[in-house]
């Protein structure tokens, strides 16, 4: 009882505040006159978010697309990167550093460079997607493994298990929750990511649309853009925790260990 | 003598834990290794179930030296160490799934899951199951190894005292059934008392053995176990000298 | 810094902001060479430029974060036929004619429209240049359908011997640029093309508000900017080297070349700086209206006017 | 000793490999003829650098202005806020999925909003800057109250602290160590924060520096500022690892919590 | 009576927790709790300490009803809580912090120091003290709280056998120092016999108190302690019937 309670408030307190927000934004442009060029009135995104349904949706099919392709091949790299990096602590060392320091070099300065090798096609996008999600996922992964209880690996090598046993026993399954944890802040960006990598070069997808909308001065429809945007990045992290209820079933009901996760 | 060791000595980052350790265990007996904390029960364990490697001395069983691994020992540490992902049955099984006897040994261990008390859990996950509980399936995990000899870390030691005592009953109740050399560590004068046929007291730094007690009496409970005053007292006694010594 | 309060420390200069269409170049020339000759400060004024956030100039004018804007023909009928117009005026044109056009390389041999069938192009993401492309094809009978349009990485012209085939190019700033750099380019002139096409870019613009509140403010800033460019017109080679304070990263022999193919066109075929003409307004409205870019026309009247030219 | 020999490794097993990877990319430059409008030379890029020290310097003063502005006001919001969060968690349970989803707006929509409302000058790149690192303070801080011992907290309730001391005495310092992991993760990318929101609109700085550049097709220029963006990105991080050593004198030469932090 | 309480109740989540619970203690009496695990032992004293709200019942101390927090009681928890930022000193004097006389609480607790066994500990951070020096730092804490009740949730619980030991001596050694009232929650039987005047079984579910065990002897030492096995058996069986049955 206690829980449907606490489930229902988890839904209903944000789309109260929300609602509280997007009723003063729509009361603020329309007191002030603000015009659309400067802040589209909420009433007036929602009507075009309806009007271009379509549009929106056939953009959104291909960004999605960027996304999970990009998505997917980050977590199969970071996952590989993350083990190497387990296994041999001097790499490790190595490299830990220098996956900080990409983090912190420009979007904008790597991507004429991406088209450069990759071309116009989808694979600049999908890059740009897993150079986002690439990073969290690795550091979950490689700290989880990290933190392991060393008495478990030590029990798995007490009953014989050599080095590839150790990790398809022990540490894979053991940082698969810290694993999801990153996959989860990975799979909320990653849309993001995707409309960037469209933003800076492309034909199709949000991106793609959302500046064609502004240099339009259809600022309706940038902000639909965005709330799709955002539905789409709310659905992947939905995804990633439907993932995570079917690939770890014995966390399901258990207690959540940070109550509040992304 | 099924187990033997020779001057045995390890050290933790330069400083030397256990020096000049020499030991031997009859086929079939059950000694306990009694000592204060940190004086290195559980590196002697992991030395012997081949985790860390000795820094000198040699480590026989039946008489062959060993090195590393060795399929001699099944190894107990101190918390249960059920990994939370897999279901009680798939972790007591994990012997036979890395020695490629998964088949055969499910078969043994659904048979032994009422023998431990845990009927119908096979398909729990750990986090279902009581403390008790988990510290048996933990005991059928080791019990179901292929080896000759039982390395226990403190198997009791996250348990209350009632579901303590209950363990080491059952335990008692064990012993003839699995008629296997076992090597005890505990923290407990009186475990130690009630389970052994002989107790071995560790300590100084760098540790060895400094004491041996026997004991002979073969029926045993727990009116026996609160008769043993003395021996109590004076393994007591005898540990308090030492970390007063120190 | 948007204020145009007069006084302040400088004796009684009135402050006003202009805010450029993209980063320094040859085609604000004018504006620079009046700052630094001093002809603001003889009509008391005081003249902020700001470099804007990419493509936010009309916004930022309309917003009253800036006085006077740089900006297109083409983005201020956008912004008028915006579902909210934004309150512009056009005040001048910077050059007479369209200097832009098409660039391919000369490996590519790419002679006219009629080639792009085919071929990839880079642009910068705005509706106009399709349907300005897709009317220059189909116009040469050439199958838009299969140029593979996508938005630039920026590189410009020296993505144009591998990645793509075709670019939009500036023909006083880009190709001088290649010219210098020995990148052979085949250029099309985009009013060769279809008459419709020479709109005027680009154009200086301020909001309604000001020219009805304060048509002195409007009439001394154009005068001072129109005498600029009327230096930079007689004296290329000097406007070059005052342009180049502002615009380090460019060599100086780059804006003299670029200055010198300029100069002349500032004022080609008019008898004045930046007067503009109702026709060529008219033209291109009408031209985006046919290709469903805008859904109603716009008067050129609402458009422009020259009245603020000395 | 091999503490020592640990420490030395953290710095030389890193360098060696960037070294190895500069090597490996002037090579790769040289031997293919790669052109400077693709990819400059390693050693082009260093020699951009010195000659271009003063210009780089006096605009690096600027970003690094902004940046530690914008981490201040971020720190001090981010903090307040999520005590506030702390105290109401009806009003945490609100707002949370908020935060979250404000992260995916790409910064490019806001930017024309920012500098109607804040002007050209230095505010919309604090603003910048301050939406960067707000999310990762916050959220750190948060979970670390979130995580403080119960038990703790009864302990000192028992001894009579009221609600303020509560905080006072517990949860702040309780919860400091989880906020400076945040505060490591925002300052290591406020730096490019501030880049960004100059590129979107600025005079000055380092992101300006960088789109005329870029602009004139001086990739190595380019390319010398991102070097300047990566030093400076990790000094901040250098800097918040010193004020931590200052402000939590309890955790120096403990042990290392996570091994591999940021 | 110095502290009573009346039909006392506490239910988690809906379920009933302690029922009906009414125990009075005398001034400067030493009572201890024994229960199994989960019973509801904390629950009790944290209702005590004015940490959670009794459901029903009342609290009176001195004859007075109280409510909440009340200076009337100095609670140590199950573990240490020190403070890890704090220096052992500031982690001392914490209640003198809450309540406006630090500056006099610091002089008592330096002279205390010494007593405690943490002599020149006063500016170390926690870490830096063994296991047995922390849970001496706690008890300072306790002891330093302007209050006439004590009450000790299971204070040597993290120890190991011998520290724990001589904890419990030294605790015997400050009873007298401290003439206090105190309320001991304990699992082990024989500290519950080494330190009380009055031993109260909680259990059952909901608990109440079952049994209660008067201790009179004043002379009291490990030899004594030793002597009590007829008491230990009595209470280890009944506790063993308890859980038995559940
Ligand atoms: N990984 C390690 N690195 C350095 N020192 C260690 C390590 N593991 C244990 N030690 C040290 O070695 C000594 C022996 O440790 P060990 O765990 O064998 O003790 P123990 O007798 O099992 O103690 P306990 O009864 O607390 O389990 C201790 O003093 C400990 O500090
Ligand atoms: N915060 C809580 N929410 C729900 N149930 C709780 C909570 N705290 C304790 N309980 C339940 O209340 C019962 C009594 O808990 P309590 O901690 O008082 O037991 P205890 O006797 O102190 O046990 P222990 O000896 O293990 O410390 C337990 O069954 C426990 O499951
Ligand atoms: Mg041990
Ligand atoms: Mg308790």
């Amino acid at each position: 009882m206690q829980n449907r309670h606490k489930k229902l408030a988890n839904i209903l307190l944000p789309a109260a505040l929300m609602t509280a927000v997007l009723l003063l934004w729509e009361w603020y442009v329309r007191h002030f006159g603000v015009p659309l060029y400067i802040l589209p009135k909420p009433s007036q995104i929602f009507e075009t978010l309806v009007l271009e349904r379509t549009v929106l949706f056939s953009n959104s099919l291909v960004t999605v697309g960027e996304t999970l392709l990009g998505l997917l091949i980050a977590v199969v790299a970071g996952m590989l990167l993350a083990v190497v990096m387990d296994a041999l602590p001097m790499f490790k060392t190595a490299i830990y550093p220098l996956l900080v320091v990409s983090q912190t070099v420009p979007v904008i300065v790597l991507a004429p460079i991406f088209i450069i090798y990759l071309g116009f096609g989808l694979a600049p996008k999908v890059l740009t997607v897993m150079l986002m999600c690439f990073f969290p996922i690795v550091v979950s992964f490689a700290d989880g493994m990290e933190q392991i209880d060393p008495n478990q690996i030590n029990l798995i090598r007490s009953l014989g298990a050599g080095r590839l046993q150790e990790y398809l026993l022990v540490k894979v399954p053991g940082a698969a929750s810290a694993l999801f944890s990153g996959l989860k802040v990975a799979a909320t960006y990653s849309i993001s990511g995707a409309v960037v990598g469209e933003w800076l070069s492309s034909d199709k997808g949000l991106g793609y649309y959302m500046l064609r909308a502004k240099n339009g001065y259809m600022l309706d429809r940038v902000f639909a853009c965005v709330l799709v945007v955002i539905l789409l990045s709310l659905a992947m992290n939905g995804l990633v925790r439907l993932a995570r209820l079917v690939l770890l079933p014995h966390e399901r009901g258990g207690r959540r260990q940070a109550p509040e996760e992304v | 003598m099924k187990l033997q060791t020779e001057d045995l000595a390890f050290s933790f980052e330069g400083r030397r834990i256990i020096d000049r350790l020499s030991f031997a265990v009859a086929e079939g007996e059950f000694v306990s290794i009694l000592g204060p904390s940190g004086c290195g029960k559980s590196t002697l364990l992991n030395m012997l179930a081949g985790i860390l490697p000795p820094e000198s001395g040699r480590i026989l069983v039946d008489g062959q030296e060993i090195s590393s691994f060795s399929s001699h020992f099944a190894y107990m540490p101190q918390q249960d160490l059920l990994f939370p992902w897999k279901t009680i049955l798939d972790n007591v099984c994990l012997y036979g799934r890395l020695h490629g006897t998964e088949r055969a040994l499910r078969l043994r261990a659904k048979e032994s899951l009422p023998v431990f008390g845990l009927a119908g859990y096979g398909n729990s996950y750990p986090k279902e199951l009581s403390g008790g509980m988990r510290q048996r399936a933990a005991f059928l995990r080791t019990a179901l190894c292929e080896a000759d000899v039982m390395l226990l870390d403190e198997p009791f030691g996250a348990l209350d005292v009632i579901t303590r005592g209950e363990m080491q009953d059952w335990l008692l109740g064990m012993r003839a059934r699995l008629g296997r050399t076992t090597l005890l560590v505990t923290h407990d004068i009186e475990e130690a008392i009630y389970l052994s046929d002989r107790i071995l007291i560790l300590s100084g730094s760098p540790a060895h053995f400094q004491k041996e007690v026997r004991i002979e009496d073969r029926e045993r409970n727990r009116e026996w176990l609160f008769a043993q005053r003395a021996r109590y007292k004076e393994i007591y006694y005898f540990l308090k000298g030492e970390s007063d010594a120190h | 810094q948007d204020k145009q309060t007069p006084g302040g420390e400088e004796g009684d200069l009135r402050e006003v902001t202009v805010i450029l269409d993209y980063i320094v170049n040859t085609n604000h020339t004018g504006l620079y060479v009046a700052r630094e000759l001093g002809y603001y400060e003889e009509a008391g004024l005081k003249v902020n430029i700001v470099e804007p956030a990419d493509g936010t100039t009309l916004t930022l004018i309309a917003a009253g974060k800036g006085d006077f804007g740089v900006g297109y023909q083409e983005d201020l009928t956008y912004a008028l036929t915006s579902r909210d117009p934004l309150p512009l005026k056009a005040i001048a044109t910077v050059i007479q004619h369209n200097t832009s056009g098409f660039s391919t390389h000369v490996s590519k041999d790419i002679r006219s429209v009629a080639d792009f069938a085919g071929k990839t192009y880079a642009g910068w993401g705005s509706p106009a240049e399709e349907a300005i492309i897709r009317a220059c094809m189909e116009q040469a009978g050439a199958d838009f359908s299969t140029l593979t349009m996508v938005t630039s990485d920026g590189s410009g012209y020296n993505a144009l011997e591998d990645r793509v085939d075709i670019i939009w190019t500036f023909e006083a700033w880009d190709n001088v640029a290649a010219e210098l750099d020995g990148v052979p380019l085949n250029y099309m002139e985009l009013r060769q093309l279809d008459p419709r096409l020479d709109y005027y870019t680009p154009i200086l613009f301020t909001r309604n508000d000001l020219i009805e509140q304060d048509p002195e403010l409007v009439r001394d800033f154009m005068r001072a900017t129109a005498k600029g460019y009327e230096y930079a017109i007689e004296n290329p080679e000097a406007s070059a080297e005052i342009l180049h304070q502002y615009a380090g990263t460019y060599s100086l022999e780059m804006l003299t070349k670029s200055q010198e193919l300029l100069s002349p066109k500032y004022s080609e075929d008019s008898d004045a700086w930046g007067l503009m003409k109702a026709e060529v307004w008219d033209n291109y409205t009408g031209f985006m209206l046919e290709h469903g870019l805008i859904d109603r026309a716009v008067p050129a009247a609402d458009c422009y006017t020259n009245e603020f030219l000395p």
